[in-house]
């Protein structure tokens, strides 16, 4: 075989090979979307047939209604903007807590052993029961809404981060030592690539628990928000309000997961594992 | 919490911020926000409103606890406990009598059509709240008690559920809640002998009244300035409340001309009002009873209205 | 700066949940500075435990090891380690692997490590993550890692074991030419009496359950050594009859 | 050394490593117990000082006086008993449906693309704004409540199988394929035990995430149970009674925790990992 | 059954990214029922790689493989891979390990657990787990793993690389007896020269960048071998030659 031929025929390949990818994409997007429709055809057909009632269970149609109106008057805009600032703020302040307290409890034995236990503890103490420490003390404002979108972000960064670094193989941290990598050096080019596929999945679990937890923050004293529009809907029986902000947390949890996967891709080509 | 710093009373220098919480969308404070009413008395106290804005009664007590709302109302419910706990708030004024604002209702296939009806029957109601007041109430003035019935405790929302699929025989609540059903025909309410009333009050924070009674008096200047509008234009007043909570302008027509806001205290009203305290001591819901019209502040109003 | 190695009295004792099994019994032998020495013995005696006691990894052992004038008190980048198994960090591609936490950026480090992937042939392979190496480029990775940091002692556990004869022979006479250049101290663990012969000043013979010291043969003949050569081949059947002393006899000897 | 001495010197080793064990382990109690202990100190003293609003904050002894006028009334034994059930029932059911999905999904890449983003979708929608959906298909009853639980348990779960199993070594799966392990001992006796930390920490998440579902799922027609309690209490400013829930809840974390840790100590003893 | 192994024009290419590199051009051989193969090659030439191809492990290449009647489809427990890394099971101990998804509470199974176990010298070391195994021990499990399930098509990936030279003698042997007892067909990966002489009745040469073969040398020498007979070191010099044909003037060739 010459080199050209060759050269054309592995040219060939790596078309299809494109070619092939971008099918595949359609294709398993194509899968993912089939629950959601059949779904959603469902209910359209048994909401048109009045067999679930509207009041409670609205409609597709209904729905899609509503979120036009909400758009058309730029109240979703004002909505969804404020939301996403609290939700990004709290999860960038709680994330990164979460990630560096997770390394100092996971790097040190004492520090686990005094903060973990308490950190345990807290994990489990609903938001909603502690709301009112928070406006004691950040009153009602951004501040303690961001704040308790943080400490629900933090929670999952620091347990995945935490753990991911205590499954790090010894033989891997071994050579590190014999190299006199600093402490610093040991977590960012040792302990921190390791844990990655535990920490990416701690980044996603942070960033739609601070979505979520935007339906408690915003009972703090807020007149806008995606969380307030549910709560409020939901006071004034807005049904088919209350399902357009049910959908918008069901994207940003679908969003929030395609971005992590989006990096896991990039962060770790590297890994030699089972891929079903 | 920036209000005692503005301690200095002569209201030229920094002006007063007033934190104003709206307990839900409703209430003529909402109209008043809307229409500016407020701009005129309070820049010449040079007061400077901040407002917020509370689903319910339970988180804004533990904001005024924490010195974060100087003035607003609440329904029956959060005030009795607000007290029993001894929040530092004082109640200046009532928002209503409430005499239209609670029922029970019942599915449309008419098996309970009087109170006695209830009896073995499912109930829902959203425990601790002015609904649950109310049940007690309407079954004791028959005779009955809680344990007559099968009580469930529900919010709302899910009680809105239970009953349309008819898993409660009966739902005490409030509005918009029993008027939109009763309008979209899913429910009667159920007719209670007398008048079982679940009064509102306005309330201030004991701190920034001591401070600044004269932008309390103005506060509730302004509360009935708004409340008389409201009942002057219906139509208007309903638009606005239309467009707040996007509920149809004539249910929520209904639910404002139902009963007219009154901020001065009913002799009625009072004695409701000591009966529900009577009724939740009695539960267990607060510890102990107390007097009712010992609690209630009329200097402000009197200021306010009879100089 | 003296790197000369000490062992004194040295056991390991691996202690289970129930039961503790003595691994290195009573070792004592000295590494002089710029010595060459190679450890040869039976699978499983002790030969990696022992050069993780001399790299500091494990400091929970009865006797002394001294390195220099003083006491082993942890891991440090004067002892440099081949392990057995090459222990790359899978995130990283070859050359980054071999720089670790030096800067490729730095013109000299980046020189140095182009020369060691050229001495460890794997020109061409500076990008390329380990999973996508074979067993021995894997290997050579790890050697040339370890070369890099010029470290006073380097230990190896059987560095050349997944390698072909041309590549070995290459990569040994490499290792001599360091060796020769840098007087490093080198600690060798192989299971090849050739390779011991034709590298090593002195060759440290071990036994098996419990690990120990079974004889220390200096070779002293002049390098470049030839492997044909006769006193070669003497020292090759004495070694051999040295390890094949014992046969199983003591099967139940550790339990 | 004679054998006889060696013995005794091993024992003597033994001994002392048993004890050593036991001085670590009450060491790291104390170390633990430091902060919460911290806490709850400045919180008397600033309660009896007055500077805290009883209010808002009660104090630590309030907190234990209506502790135990609740263990008197044995009102706490029956909150406690229902709470404890319903969560465990839930977190049976959602946990088992967790790892079964995720396992499920994990092993095929045609049902991950079928089921992960309707899942990921979920994931996200807030409890509380779809209980009506429950009293609608489950009545009030307890099934509804152990629903809900289920669904909170399920997520933490599921996600950590997945990931756990698609973060299983390429190379021992190969070993199985070679060994024609069935698709069942694949699961049971690779891919399982190899995504047991991840697991594990699912379990942990799902225990802890149960537990704190209760304040919703007790919102749904209860009249006992500790979330009933926090909720009763707080629309009454209870405000000792609430913290005594919180405190619960914070415990019911700790021991999620430390049960989790002792699964961990003896199912991955294996594990040749970091250890700070 | 008939286990013949047939490679017919195999070329194996990995794509990466960006580029794909031909790692196995245009491969031709075949394995007769029982035969014993060695395959013999500079590091990095594939000879892994096309182990993992006749196991089914990778179908994705060009040519076909045919074992017995049918062209490799996947893996089969008939054709048994002891690999380059031993590649245990880290939370099984060394019983668990070998036995896999057989059970040892079958009488059978356990007896020849216990049996493998004592071949690769490991009696006293049923419970231990592969973290506490020497590199040598971890590669006699493995081994041990793979005897267990008699596969009549093995294929061995340097099975005895970290063992010391008696341990290897005898496992080679033990394998020799095995291989004459149950006419396994057997593919042998290693470096040893003299391993290849040893066992085989062919040894493959292969040459690297991209991997092929250059040559296939039958050893017609009647077992059992003596390592020091005239014509063994007459094949051992030719297969010397064989692999030391190119220098390193190639370096470039692949990228
Ligand atoms: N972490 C450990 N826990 C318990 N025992 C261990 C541990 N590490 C090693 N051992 C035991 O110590 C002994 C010596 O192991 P070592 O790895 O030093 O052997 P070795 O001489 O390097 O053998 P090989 O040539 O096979 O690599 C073995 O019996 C092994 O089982
Ligand atoms: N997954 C992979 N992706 C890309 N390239 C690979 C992959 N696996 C192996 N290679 C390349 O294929 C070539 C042959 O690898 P292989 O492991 O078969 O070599 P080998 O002959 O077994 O070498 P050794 O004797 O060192 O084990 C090498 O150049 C290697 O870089
Ligand atoms: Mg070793
Ligand atoms: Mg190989």
């Amino acid at each position: 075989m010459s080199t050209s031929t060759q050269t054309m025929a592995q040219n060939k390949q790596l078309v299809m090979r494109e070619k092939n990818k971008q099918s595949k994409i359609a294709k398993s997007a194509v899968r993912g979307s089939t629950l959601p429709l059949v779904v959603l055809i469902a209910w359209q057909t048994l909401g048109s047939a009045g067999i679930l009632p509207a009041q409670l269970f609205s409609s597709p149609s209904l729905i899609v209604t509503a979120f036009i109106d909400l758009v058309r008057s730029g109240e979703m805009a004002s909505h969804l903007q404020i939301s996403l600032i609290r939700a990004l703020l709290g999860f960038a302040l709680g994330g990164f807590l979460g990630l560096l307290i997770g390394v100092i409890v996971g790097m040190q034995k004492k520090s686990e052993e005094y903060l973990n236990p308490s950190i345990q503890m807290l994990r489990t103490v609903p938001l909603l029961a502690i709301t009112p420490l928070f406006i004691m003390w950040f009153g009602f404002g951004e501040l303690s809404k961001v704040l308790l979108i943080a400490l629900g972000a933090f929670f999952p960064l620091y347990l995945q981060t935490f753990l991911g670094l205590r499954n790090v193989d010894k033989k891997l941290y071994d050579v590190a030592r014999i190299m006199e990598y600093s402490r610093l050096e040991q977590i960012t080019k040792l302990m921190i690539p390791a844990a990655l596929p535990n920490i990416l999945l701690g980044v996603r679990l942070a960033l739609s628990s601070a979505w979520m937890c935007l339906v408690v923050a915003e009972l703090l004293g807020a007149d806008r928000g995606v969380g307030f529009m549910i709560q409020d809907a939901r006071s004034f029986m807005q049904t088919d309000i209350v399902f357009v902000g049910i959908i918008i947390f069901a994207l940003a949890g679908k969003i929030s997961d395609s971005l992590v996967r989006f990096l896991e891709n990039h962060l770790l080509k590297w890994q030699d594992s089972f891929k079903a | 919490g920036c209000n005692s710093d503005a301690g200095k009373a002569s209201g030229e220098s920094e002006p007063v911020k007033v934190s104003i919480a709206l307990n839900g969308k409703m209430g003529p404070l909402v109209i008043a926000k809307e229409k500016g009413l407020f701009d005129d008395e309070f820049s010449k106290l040079g007061a400077k409103i901040s407002w917020s804005e509370f689903p319910s009664g339970p988180p804004l007590l533990e904001s005024l606890a924490s010195n974060r709302v100087d003035l607003s109302f609440l329904g029956d419910g959060a005030l009795i406990a607000g007290i029993d706990k001894k929040l530092p708030f004082e109640v200046i004024a009532q928002t209503g009598q409430g005499g239209s604002s609670v029922r029970i209702i019942t599915q449309t296939d008419g098996k309970i059509k009087k109170v006695e009806d209830l009896k073995g029957k499912t109930v829902g109601v959203a425990s601790g709240t002015t609904g649950h007041v109310y049940l007690i109430k309407a079954l004791k003035a028959y005779g009955l008690t809680t344990d007559d019935i099968k009580l469930i405790n529900l919010q709302p929302d899910d009680a809105q559920s239970a009953f349309e699929t008819k898993q409660l025989d009966a739902w005490a609540t409030w509005n918009p809640y029993y008027l939109n059903n009763i309008e979209k025909g899913n429910a009667v309410a159920l007719n209670v002998k007398g008048k079982i009333l679940a009064p509102g009050a306005n309330i201030a924070r004991t701190g920034f009244a001591k401070e600044h009674p004269e932008i309390v008096e103005a506060y509730l200047r302004v509360y009935k300035k708004a409340a008389d509008w409201q009942i002057d234009h219906p139509d208007e007043a309903s638009e606005i409340y239309a467009k707040e909570t996007k509920m149809p302008a004539d249910t929520v027509k209904k639910i404002i001309t139902s009963e007219e806001p009154n901020i001065f205290f009913t002799e009625d009203a009072i004695k409701a009002q000591q009966e529900s305290i009577d009724t939740l001591a009695s539960v267990g819901y607060i510890k102990k009873s107390f007097d009712f019209q010992k609690e209630i502040h009329n200097e402000y109003i009197d200021a306010a209205f009879n100089k | 700066m003296e790197s000369t190695l000490e062992i004194n009295h040295v056991s390991k004792t691996f202690k289970n949940d129930q039961e503790s099994i003595l691994v290195l019994k009573d070792l004592y032998m000295t590494v002089n500075n710029g010595e060459f020495v190679t450890i040869i013995g039976p699978s499983g005696c002790g030969k990696s435990t022992l050069l993780k006691l001399i790299a500091g990894l494990d400091l929970d052992f009865d006797g002394t090891i001294i390195v220099g004038k003083n006491p082993v008190s942890g891991p440090s980048k004067n002892r440099g380690f081949i392990f057995q198994e090459h222990r790359l960090f899978p995130w990283l591609n070859v050359e980054k692997n071999i720089s670790g936490n030096l800067s490729l950026k730095n013109p000299e480090i980046r020189k140095r490590v182009d020369d060691l992937i050229s001495l460890v042939k794997l020109k061409g392979f500076e990008r390329v993550y380990p999973r996508q190496l074979s067993g021995g480029m894997s290997q050579r990775v790890a050697i040339a890692r370890a070369l890099l940091r010029n470290p006073e002692v380097l230990l190896l556990d059987e560095p050349f074991g997944a390698l072909d004869a041309f590549t070995r022979t290459h990569l040994q006479e490499a290792l001599l030419e360091i060796w020769e250049r840098n007087k490093t101290t080198m600690v060798l663990v192989t299971h090849d009496i050739d390779e011991s012969l034709f590298l090593s000043n002195k060759v440290v013979v071990m036994d098996a359950k419990p690990g120990r010291i079974k004889a220390i043969v200096p070779i002293d003949l002049p390098y470049p050594r030839s492997r044909t050569s006769k006193s070669f081949q003497e020292l090759r059947s004495h070694i051999l009859n040295l390890l094949d002393h014992h046969p199983q006899d003591k099967e139940d000897w550790c339990f």
